[in-house]
């Protein structure tokens, strides 16, 4: 209790800082908007990617004219990729900084944390990234959580999607798991399982390995998969993880042997994944078994809108788009549809305004599913491939669409529209 | 000017001013809400918090000499007994009270361990306890909801009995509780540190040989020591789950402890309220640059470099090293 | 049987990364009483400095380890002469923070620098390949890992035990006022000492590159494994971090193959218990 | 009062292969001053480490008024009323004058695990404490923080702690070292007045002929773990192999 003295000025301080000056009124000159994701460690272009995108949508919306006419200005926040971080942002970019609207959001924790506090933020939230099913099962649709949305496909992709692909090859006879060690490995492979065994009761499951966040050397786990032979690997551990993950698989043979069919890689098609492993698909080390899928492709669909919106992203930023981009320009676009459909900002008017949406994204229609907020478009799977015509790195290749309405799971009381 | 170095050095030196400034603190937090937003409560609810931890981790390190590198594991053992007796349907009380009292548990199962090392072998087996616990918090999905942590928390009321309901599903609601039960915690590991237990707990510090031979049994000391540290770490994780109302694993997590060692160093850790100042300090210090700029981290580690090459006594050392000799002086020349 | 030799064979591998950075810890730690938490950003320079020149300056394999040798060599001669040289005398939770910063620092130095692209050069096709061991394909550059790992601790014993240079360092670790008093010049020894340690940070971070990603959060990702090595070893000890690489590498990878859910709970509950029974370490000498 | 306070039987103790404490059986007689001298590395502070509790012995035993403390801890054998000081200063220097001597006593009052009230409201303990700060001549000082004492008033401060727990045996490991000659005079004085006013046996082990022959009524040499010579301070003077092993290379 020495000096207590020094604690007033702070105190005093404090205040002079931090009164907060904001509360929405309807439709003010400038419209907020906050984004948070990971921008900092292995996965920090997830985040990186989608501050690009943002950036893209923003000036765009403010150079034709803004939201009915108020600018969007944007601020954007590190996750670090923890939940307790992710709650502070979110609650500092709605109660002091007074967003109106909240986007981002790279984890599957992350997503089903912030969809908690949402109601009290009273504000809108579209996740990007996060991909748990239990977001849009569990959160939204059971515990009626709907001030969040997601505007990305979930964790159906990744364990449905490659089941109802690989169903139809005979050759594919044992699989194995090679999971992140989090909710949202174990959700895909136990997708992808039960999916596969529905069609293929005669599939077996010969081997499963799992590899937690931050883990560099994934030969025990390989080696232990390759000791089992499968034919198939479904592997979830994504970003610089990934790419490790691979290269040591090529190291260790694995796509030399003859009974190893296929490797699918859930997120493959990521950006940062595809820069990282163009090397090895350009020498040909995977010997077309590298399968994988995205949130979203830069090279599907191939049509006028899809290609502008990916030129534009190369000229600004000299890179491909990641799907995390994609998704948040969608996002924010979606929200000003929202926005002017309504001609307010209050958060339940606009939640009625995006539950049944259609939006338009880069790579075409998506909808809104009203029951669960879940946007609901297609992606294909390829695998992967190198064109030098086509693009300087690899990218999935020899696309197999699957319509969304064949994979997605649905609400119990849902009607097709 | 003179008036103004006058009432300074006055109140810093006597104890009745001191008290002053003290109630005009405690009447600020309190009054706060009235003109404040929630944003900014919610942040005074979290340095509480982080203050909380970092008495937990000057106890052990200013006043018993033994830095700890596990003190989330016991933030993180409250947090999650509290987000679970919540969960189950009970009232904010239990909660609170079931989250300290695991945490003390543990501290006591996991202390008896640790007590028998000092320096860098006590911090070491603190780093692998806390660990430890982090691990479980991640694999037992069962009772942990693993990666995804407990969530959705209710931040239930405030029932006694018959006696009072209150309602904590706002922000100043709660704000009022976290602030009532920082002050008292802090209130009563004044009066311990004073006490002669405290007296007991620094003498270790300065020499345990010599607390030996004077008829103390220095490991059951380091104990209790031990113990009270884990309650208070568990009494801020306890505090954080309503408030947060979603807990996971990295809040057990050993980068998590190192913030309040950092808060402790940076307020001053030989002095009372040096874990007080250094969590405002750090809390803000963290928060603003946040907001400013990617590269935090940079700036942050920038800071902390400067801090420990020039300033180890913290803050409030620095205070009672340079900015008191100097009030003093000019003090004397005025008279 | 097979899979277990296999198994501990690749284990014995990625136990060498871990000697690599524990070496340097450890004779950090040992000759200038410094735990350094920024060591695992030691290794991340070096292998971002080592992909640098391969990648974009396109040198050789060795010629880029060299470069980072280099490269690494400074930084760590800068962090010892301006930073850690003035709180050697401090309580280790000055030393402990003021390395934690460091951390910090370098993370983010890095993703300035190298942006937030994944990073992962081409293997040199020297080593590309594998070659049968108990009838399965073993990379020949986990091979090379085992010898590089093996030749370093070679090296260093010989330095250690047949060098004046090494009598003067495991002088200094041992009896400092001693040393002192022989005429040996500590601050120039300190120096030396602690620029030696992060260039076995670099070697190993150098020799990460072909197969692991650099990223800017490698660093705080080795630092917690090297320190289970040094302590269950003992602090302290080349020895002991040489046999605690090995312990704990070979039983990551066995319980990674027999018991994945509580491997990471396996690693602290060994540092643990041998802190319990044993706080020197297997390899340490008195506390 | 020339009852043994306490002995020790065939106590060994060694260091790897060296060994401290070769055999040896000690008697000390209570109500009188005994000093040990030896040279250095004769084993009297392991010795003493061995009788007050700070080591354990690799064989023997030791006995307080025939009661087995061999295996005590520290803290127990200050219970059983034996205290001791250290050769290298050993206060605690960052607490107040004041704080040092409530320590020792708040054991002996059975505060030591009262933790709500602030220790000055403890009247037995205050007083207590005064009474020793008076007797050591530091009750001025008392709110200095003990580590910026002098030399000399650190040394008397550790005596007064050793002797605040009232200990009926208490070990005085070189009192004296590193004290200039009024300083050492005065806490010679001390010693002598404590002994003389209290029920407290005390063993001192000492460098300074001068302290040992002015001050003790009976001497132990020691020499290489053994004990080589015991008697009044007069019939060691005339021992000639004590004179040649020790006082030999000091005369």
């Amino acid at each position: 209790m020495k000096k207590l003295t020094g604690i007033l000025s702070i105190a005093l301080f404090l205040v002079f800082i931090l009164t907060p000056a904001v509360n929405a009124a309807d439709l003010p000159k400038v419209i907020k908007i906050g984004g948070q994701g990971i921008t900092s460690g292995s996965k920090a272009d997830y985040g990186h990617q989608m501050i690009l995108g943002a950036q893209i949508a923003v000036e765009e919306i403010n150079n034709s004219g803004g939201i009915l006419g108020s600018k969007v200005e944007m601020k954007f926040m590190d996750s670090e990729l923890k939940a307790a971080v992710a709650t502070k942002n979110a609650r500092y970019l709605v109660k002091d900084w007074g967003a109106h609207f909240l986007f981002g959001i790279d984890s599957s924790g992350i997503s089903m944390a912030l969809a908690a506090i949402m109601p009290q933020l009273d504000r809108i939230l579209i996740i990007c990234h996060g991909a748990t099913h239990k977001l849009n099962e569990e959160a939204i649709y059971k515990k009626g959580l709907r001030n969040t949305f997601r505007m990305c496909v979930p964790t159906y992709q990744d364990g449905i999607l490659p089941a109802m692909i690989f169903k139809d090859r005979p050759d594919i006879k044992t699989i194995a798991s090679l999971a992140a060690a989090y909710s949202y490995g174990y959700d895909s492979w136990e997708m992808f399982e039960k999916t596969l065994k529905k069609y293929r009761p005669d599939i077996e499951v010969v081997a499963k390995a799992e590899a937690p966040f931050l883990h560099m050397d994934f030969t025990p786990q390989l080696n232990a998969l390759m000791a089992a032979k499968p034919n198939l690997i479904l592997a979830t551990p994504w970003g610089g993880e990934g790419l490790m993950m691979l290269r040591q698989a090529i190291l260790l043979g694995l796509f030399e042997q003859p009974w190893f069919k296929v490797w699918f890689q859930c997120m493959g098609g990521s950006i940062d994944m595809a820069e990282g492993l163009t090397p090895d698909v350009k020498a040909g080390k995977f010997h077309g078994k590298l399968w994988g899928t995205a949130r979203y492709l830069w090279n599907w669909p191939d049509t006028p809108r899809n290609k502008a919106f990916v030129a534009k992203f190369r000229d600004k930023f000299g890179r491909f788009p990641n799907y995390s981009a994609a998704n948040v320009y969608t996002a924010i676009y979606a929200f000003k549809q929202a926005v002017e459909q309504t001609k307010s900002l209050d958060t339940q008017k606009l939640i009625k305004a995006l539950e049944g949406m259609k939006i338009q994204a880069p790579d075409g229609e998506r909808w809104i599913r009203p029951e669960d907020h879940q946007a609901c478009y297609t992606v294909p799977a390829g695998n992967y491939v190198y064109d030098k015509s086509v693009c300087p790195n690899a990218f999935l290749g020899n696309l197999v669409v699957v319509p969304w309405k064949k994979y997605f799971r649905n609400p119990p009381d849902y009607k097709l529209p | 000017m003179t008036w103004l170095t006058n009432t300074l050095v006055l109140s810093i030196n006597s104890h009745r001013f001191k008290l002053v400034w003290l109630g005009a603190f405690i009447i600020f937090l309190f009054i706060l809400p009235l003109f404040s937003g929630d944003y900014l409560l919610y942040m005074v609810m979290q340095m509480a918090i982080l203050c909380l931890l970092s008495y937990s981790v000057n106890l052990l390190l200013g006043y018993t000499g033994l830095l700890s590198f596990g003190q989330a594991g016991f933030y993180a053992c409250g947090a999650y007994a509290c987000g679970k007796v919540l969960l189950a349907g009970a009232s904010l009380l239990p909660g609170i009270v079931i989250g300290v009292a695991v945490a003390a548990i543990a501290a006591i199962i996991l202390g008896f361990f640790c007590v028998r090392h000092t320096a860098i072998y006590f911090a070491m087996l603190t780093l692998a306890f806390g660990m430890m616990i982090f691990s479980l918090t991640q694999k037992w999905v069962n009772f942990t909801g693993g990666d995804d942590g407990l969530i959705g928390i209710p931040r239930a009321a405030l029932n006694f009995f018959y006696i009072f309901n209150i309602k904590m599903d706002t922000i100043p609601a709660y704000y009022y509780f976290v602030i009532a039960a920082t002050l008292i915690a802090i209130y009563i590991l004044y009066r311990i540190l004073n006490s002669p237990l405290g007296l007991i707990f620094q003498g270790i510090r300065d020499s345990e040989t010599r607390v030996s031979f004077v008829g103390i049994s220095v490991r059951k000391s380091r104990l209790i020591c031990f113990t009270i540290a884990g309650m208070y770490a568990g009494l801020g994780g306890a505090l954080l789950a309503p408030l947060e109302q979603t807990i996971t694993p990295s809040a057990s997590h050993w980068i998590n402890s190192t913030d309040p060692i950092i808060a402790t160093l940076l307020g001053g850790m030989y002095n009372f309220s040096g874990p007080i100042v250094g969590s405002v300090i750090y809390f803000l210090l963290k928060d603003i640059i946040v907001r400013f700029t990617m590269n935090w981290m940079l700036i942050l580690g920038i800071i902390i470099i400067i801090l420990v090459l020039t300033f180890r006594g913290g803050v409030m050392g620095a205070f009672r090293a340079y900015l008191l000799p100097w009030l003093k002086s000019r003090l004397r020349q005025g008279a | 049987m097979d899979n277990f030799i296999f198994q501990a064979l690749n284990g014995l591998s990625s136990a060498m990364f871990l000697w690599l950075v524990a070496a340097g810890l450890t004779v950090a730690f040992g000759v200038c009483g410094i735990l350094n938490i920024a060591h695992g950003s030691l290794y991340m320079m070096g292998a971002y400095f080592a992909f640098t020149s391969f990648q974009i300056l396109g040198l050789n394999f060795w010629l880029s380890i060299v470069f980072a040798l280099i490269g690494v060599g400074i930084i760590g001669f800068l962090m010892e002469r301006f930073f850690l040289r003035r709180i050697y005398a401090q309580p280790i939770e000055f030393q402990l923070i003021l390395t934690f910063a460091f951390i910090l620092v370098f993370d983010n130095l890095t993703k300035m620098i190298w942006g937030t692209m994944l990073i992962i050069p081409t293997m040199p096709s020297l080593f590309q390949g594998t070659i049968p061991i108990v009838g399965r394909p073993f990379p020949i550059y986990n091979l090379f890992i085992i010898g590089a790992g093996i030749g370093v601790a070679v090296g260093l014993w010989l330095i250690m035990e047949r060098t004046w240079w090494g009598k003067k360092l495991r002088a200094a670790a041992s009896e400092r006022e001693m040393a002192n008093a022989i005429g040996i010049n500590i601050p120039a020894l300190f120096t030396a000492a602690f620029v030696f340690a992060a260039l076995l940070a670099a070697i190993g971070g150098a020799l990460s590159t072909p197969i692991r990603v650099c990223d800017s959060g490698v660093g705080g990702a080795v630092i917690i494994p090297a320190f289970v090595v040094t302590v269950i070893g003992g602090l302290g000890s080349l020895k002991g971090a040489f046999v605690g690489a090995l312990i704990i590498g070979v039983i990551s990878s066995l319980c990674t193959l027999y018991i994945p859910f509580i491997e990471l709970f396996i690693l602290y509950l060994i540092m643990a218990v041998v802190l319990i029974i044993r706080p020197q370490g297997l390899f340490g000498g008195e506390r | 009062m020339d009852e043994v306070i306490l002995r020790s039987e065939r106590l060994t103790k060694s260091f790897g292969k060296f060994i401290a404490i070769d055999n040896i059986d000690l008697k000390f007689k209570s109500g009188i001053i005994t000093s040990i001298i030896g040279p250095n590395g004769a084993g009297k502070t392991t010795a003493i480490n061995l009788l007050t509790g700070a080591l354990h012995p690799d064989k023997g035993k030791v006995f307080f008024k025939d009661k087995d403390i061999t295996s005590l801890t520290p803290d127990q054998s200050v219970k059983h009323g034996i205290t001791r000081s250290f050769q290298i200063m050993n206060i605690f220097p960052m607490l107040t004058v004041l704080q040092n001597v409530e320590l020792p006593l708040l054991s002996l009052l059975g505060k030591n695990l009262k933790w709500f009230y602030a220790v000055s409201r403890y009247r037995d303990v205050a007083e207590e404490a005064e009474k020793i700060l008076r007797e050591l001549s530091l009750w001025d000082k008392r709110n200095k923080v003990a580590g910026e004492l002098s030399h000399g008033d650190q040394r008397a401060l550790e005596m007064g702690m050793a002797i605040a727990p009232k200990p009926e045996m208490c070990f005085l490991d070189e009192p004296s070292s590193g004290t200039n000659p009024l300083e050492r005079a005065s806490i010679l004085e001390l010693i002598k007045r404590l002994a003389e006013e209290g029920s407290t046996t005390f063993v001192i082990i000492e460098h300074d002929m001068d302290v040992v022959f002015s001050l003790s009524d009976w001497t132990i040499v020691m020499n290489k773990g053994k004990v080589l010579a015991e008697g009044e301070p007069d019939e060691i003077r005339q021992n000639k192999e004590v004179v040649e092993i020790y006082l030999g290379e000091e005369v």
